[in-house]
């Protein structure tokens, strides 16, 4: 299992019997494979759907069902699909319990800036910002550096997303809660120490007194 | 008074400076026959509204590639490389609006409302000119409605009514946009009866319909 | 044919062929017994469909199939239901295109009241309100007097149901456009003169350079 | 985690003041086994949130005549004298609401807005204490969200995981107050299987209901 398999595990485990669970692109994308089987979560799929499936066989493409990539998509027994009004509704509306996202920077007040980067080509926001706003609980999953710079920062640098959105911060290394009275380090990966995790945060952040040690 | 008309006639609504609203996403739910028929027309100047600007050769990404459009406003434009070159290059101008905000002011403009507040884009770029409005202690921004003078939609089935019904995932801007444009036209991937699509199930009545176009499938 | 169906009659004939219409109770209901033969209109129901049919025949009610005073209904082949805020979004987005209403009071402005008596019990504007927000054109249908008292006023007394909405009155004794240079009488009932019009209406009102005669 | 529930286990989510919202059409479309369990349980001092008051002795009627509602918000009172009696009396309060408005204030608590703008109700006793915001030169209210403790539905097939397709008139505030209450109950005229209701019809998602009651039908 490599880094973000890894974290994509962790965040997986995170989740409710019931919860209805929407995946940005890349990493969370994985957390759909590692979903406990005693648990039952259903996927949104804002382009339009609940009860998005595992991702359809060779050679049986249905071209009208797609994910939010426009990839091919299949739908479980029991969802149904919606127009955009609905979906955002859905997700505006708090009926998402979970919204896993990646993320450039995320700060210790629970900013967030994953849509653009400053010299970068722009993509646009797409349904991000909404997400962002209305989940009921906002997950960030990600690799703690990138190429050795933190990226859980004091203060977010680059264009937000949303303020004071998120609620938990899972990367390789360790679990952040967001707190109205700051950032709260509860759970660290195996062999990694507080002051691992100190040298590559930027953010100023509590231990929890239950301050949990990873399973490998 | 039939609404059934050829390709020409339908797309004789659309001209140089149009807006033209068009759903899809990635493609997914996007009609391409008519589509190729506004490329085929060589219509220019376009102002587009739509989800996303697909991928290269694909769904509205067809008439990004080609001189045909003025403005977009669009949600995510990531995935075709040409509208950001082309934006960057002052050729086109990109107006990027949160998804769920896209399709809510389009759903405004058909529901005859004035706008309505969000919590999307509070305390980001997406304010900027844009009045805040506190109700219950909670900001929210004022987004207003958006519409268009041509919508081209694509149904899955579609009777002859212009009642529409769309299969899975190809339903996503189509009922909307179908209420927020002066001129509504659908390209029927099935033309049926009137009678053969449920009254009750049903996704776009007919009476938001103008014209029909029967597709090639 | 007694009065109230000669102007439900009146009414039927300023439909033109594709317009979705929604009657309101009462003498509005009457316009769908005299819909030209040669035109198609589509009727809405603001409890959400269109398409509504005639009454349904003794013993064929089916219970799911009301209209909106709650009354057994019909839909005809190519009509489609809906929810509430649909129905309404239809109707305020100018989706409809002409609503029928009666009136208690209607003055030379456009201004309209038509939900709530002093002194008699209240009702409630129901959707009503919207209608005459929404509809592409307000038609009032209602006799010119009410015991005698004009109906058509220069200034309403009674709580309004909108203001500088009704496009065209209809009564037993006349037509009258309000345009936005004031109210103007277009057509006169057989056997009216622009005197007995006078006589009975307390509003200002021009008279159209083409004023015609109705026919008996 | 089934959601198919006793009627008495469903309505323990209803006791003295909760807000509860019921929807029907002078009786069509309201849920007659979950109002007649409100009835037996003998809860007082609702508020009660629906388009009209309907008939005596029909849908929430019975609850109007019965002392179970301090307050109703509520379009349309004139085909229930029972309720402009106790309007009257001091014994209930009546919110009047234009019924647009009314759906839409609903959905938009449902859709997570802040409100929105309607020209509805503008220059009429609707307009007191609104805020007026004018958006390209036309003055529109300012409608907040409302939303609600319970939600009790009925729907025509409802399968067992909460999915619903409404049969004709009846489906009107049930999809929007299912996405607007804490709480949803559903009554099921007709209890099926999950996958009976094609994906593409189903109207109301079953994620936005929490229990289900199966009807006495």
């Amino acid at each position: 299992m490599n880094v973000r398999e890894k974290i994509a595990k962790r965040v997986a485990q995170m989740l409710q019997n019931g919860d209805v669970v929407n995946l940005g692109i890349g990493l969370p994308t994985l957390v759909a494979n590692y979903i406990p089987e005693n648990i039952e979560v259903t996927l949104q799929s804002e382009n339009g759907f609940v009860g998005m499936g595992p991702d359809p066989l060779n050679g049986q493409t249905d071209l009208d069902t797609v994910n939010a990539s426009g990839l091919p998509a299949t739908i479980m027994t029991g969802g149904s699909y919606f127009d955009s009004a609905t979906s955002f509704g859905m997700i505006r509306g708090g009926h998402v319990d979970a919204t896993i996202l990646g993320a450039h920077q995320v700060d210790q007040e629970g900013n967030l800036a994953n849509w653009k980067l400053p010299g970068k080509p722009v993509y646009g926001m797409g349904g991000a910002m909404d997400l962002v706003a209305g989940a009921k609980r906002v997950i960030i999953a990600m690799e703690h550096t990138v190429k050795g710079e933190p990226k859980i920062k004091q203060k977010c640098t680059y264009p937000l997303t949303a303020k004071r959105a998120v609620n938990t911060i899972v990367t390789d290394k360790c679990i952040f809660e967001i707190t109205p009275g700051g950032m709260v380090l509860i759970e660290l990966a195996s062999g990694v120490t507080v002051d691992d995790v100190r040298e590559i945060t930027e953010a100023d952040f509590f231990l929890h007194k239950d301050l949990k040690n990873g399973q490998e | 008074m039939s609404k059934i008309v050829s390709l020409d006639e339908a797309l004789s609504h659309v001209i140089d400076e149009t807006s033209v609203m068009i759903p899809g996403f990635m493609g997914a739910g996007t009609p391409d026959k008519l589509v190729e028929g506004l490329i085929a027309k060589g219509v220019k100047d376009l102002c587009l509204i739509c989800t996303d600007t697909a991928f290269p050769g694909v769904g509205v990404g067809k008439l990004i590639e080609r001189d045909m459009i003025k403005k977009v406003m669009v949600s995510h434009i990531g995935t075709n490389p040409e509208t950001g070159r082309r934006m960057n290059q002052g050729l086109m101008e990109v107006d990027l609006i949160p998804q769920g905000t896209l399709a809510e002011r389009i759903r405004s403009a058909g529901a005859g409302l004035g706008g309505f507040l969000t919590p999307t884009g509070v305390g980001t770029v997406v304010e900027e000119g844009k009045r805040k409005i506190v109700v219950n202690g909670k900001e929210y921004l004022l987004e207003e409605p958006l519409k268009a003078e041509v919508a081209l939609l694509r149904g899955t089935k579609v009777d002859k009514k212009g009642n529409i019904w769309y299969n899975a995932a190809t339903r996503n801007f189509n009922p909307l946009m179908a209420m927020a444009a002066k001129t509504v036209i659908v390209e029927a991937c099935e033309l049926v009866e009137v009678g053969e699509i449920d009254p009750n199930n049903v996704m776009t009545p007919g009476i938001f319909v103008d014209y029909i176009v029967k597709g090639d499938a």
